[in-house]
């Protein structure tokens, strides 16, 4: 997981990367959770590009931060998810609660009009 | 049968990994192509995490795997000896999971079926529970 | 023990490389170099590769490999039961082979002995052969 | 494999590529031992940049290879091995038999002059 601020926008993105599945999820959940309780952001750009590979357990673990986030009054973004974790997403009706993008700019012009 | 192989595994969930990387390497010489192996991965990462969550609730047990071959029909049966499925048609709808206070989506099975060709659960309460999936490699 | 797993695999020549590639992907989680892990791959497919030709003559059998993580020491037991091996000081002599009429060069204990820390052969004749061989991991 | 017939020089370069083991080795022997058989070259040079995997199988097959070049008084070059499949070479004294060049321009150099 690596982060970046863009403090203009108050939009953090967080790179997700390598292989998410019931295991690793249960760091990831947790890291995950201590920035976004401190961060000043409001939206935040979930970036899919490094995962090489995603099972439900990574569906879950975006849902739980979706709910997590928006208890904050905060907004969600999913972006550059590749074929078959935007399968799993639909499959999921996770891109009925959250906006998707396929680029970062354009997670972040979303984050500039929400 | 063209080929076969049994694989007994901890059921710790850092072996989820193990065993879909030992299953993409048993559908290798059918000569897949990278989404049929993802897909192949994914219905086992789901099998074999169930088994170790719901199968063996996190407590110690062996996950078996056997991946088998035929023309280019792949077969992989996962099965545990942990608590078993009361009622397995609820526990294949969309969206039921035994387990609503953590994140687990309900949706396990449903990926088995829409990445695999057939899916068949066998299972007896307390015995423990035995998943059968096939997929046809090279139809997409 | 920290990890373990069984695999019984086909004693067809394909499954040379499968078995190398499950011993890898067991020995990931021990975090190894590359170097470290080329060398148990090589370990393996000699193991592997004479209990095929040697202990089944290229009939049909099963091979069993067990891999065991403790600490960071890595074992790996592949046994089969084939033939056996008559006199085991002479079969592990650098250069020995029994099929001198083929392409071996009697190096595959020399190399397993090489790559790995220690190589222990058990076998009978009629019954079958079992190696033993371990791996501490990170000590180059 | 990959063949290139460098008519100058009289010289076959054969660049083997992929996992050597004994399964792979039984195609692999015949394809080579036919070229071998009706090439006009005298000096096979056997590239080795391409193998990702050799256990004593490919060291057997590299053996055999050279037996047959010998009887038809051809000779042999290995370019470009590994460090690892250097240390194979050594352990079965192949590189006694045999010259080992580290690049193939190195090979085909010995190979005029040969
Ligand atoms: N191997 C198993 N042993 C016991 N119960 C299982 C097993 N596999 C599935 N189940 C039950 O079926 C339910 C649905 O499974 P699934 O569709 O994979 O969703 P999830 O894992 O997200 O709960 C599980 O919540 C569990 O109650
Ligand atoms: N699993 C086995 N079953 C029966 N015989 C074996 C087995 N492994 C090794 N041997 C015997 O030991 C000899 C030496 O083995 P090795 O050093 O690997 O060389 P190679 O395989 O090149 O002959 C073999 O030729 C064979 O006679």
């Amino acid at each position: 997981m690596r982060l970046k601020l863009i403090n203009s926008k108050r939009a953090l993105i967080i790179y997700l990367e390598g292989e998410i599945d019931h295991h690793s999820v249960i760091a990831l959940r947790e890291n995950m959770d201590k920035e976004i309780k401190r961060t000043t952001a409001r939206t935040f750009i979930l970036d899919l590009s490094g995962i090489t590979f995603m099972d439900s357990s990574g569906i879950g673990m975006i849902m739980g931060r979706y709910k997590l986030i928006s208890m904050m009054n905060g907004s969600v973004i999913i972006s550059c998810a590749s074929d078959r974790i935007g399968k799993l997403l639909r499959m999921s009706g996770v891109d009925k609660l959250v906006k998707m993008c396929e680029t970062e700019d354009a997670a972040l012009n979303m984050a500039e009009e929400g | 049968m063209d080929n076969y192989i049994k694989v007994e595994i901890m059921s710790r969930s850092d072996n989820e990994r193990l065993s879909r990387s030992i299953a993409a390497a048993f559908a290798l010489s059918s000569d897949p192509t990278l989404e049929e192996i993802n897909e192949i991965k994914t219905a086992v990462s789901e099998a074999v995490t169930n088994a170790i969550i719901h199968g063996y609730e996190d407590s110690e047990g062996i996950v078996c795997m056997e991946c088998a071959s035929c023309a280019n029909v792949i077969t992989i049966k996962i099965s545990d000896t942990g608590k078993g499925i009361e009622n397995i048609d609820q526990a294949m709808e969309p969206l039921y999971t035994g387990k609503p206070d953590s994140e687990r989506t309900g949706l396990g099975f449903t990926i088995m079926q829409t990445f695999m060709d057939s899916v068949e659960v066998q299972s007896k309460k307390g015995e423990g529970t035995t998943v059968t999936m096939t997929k046809k490699i090279g139809t997409n």
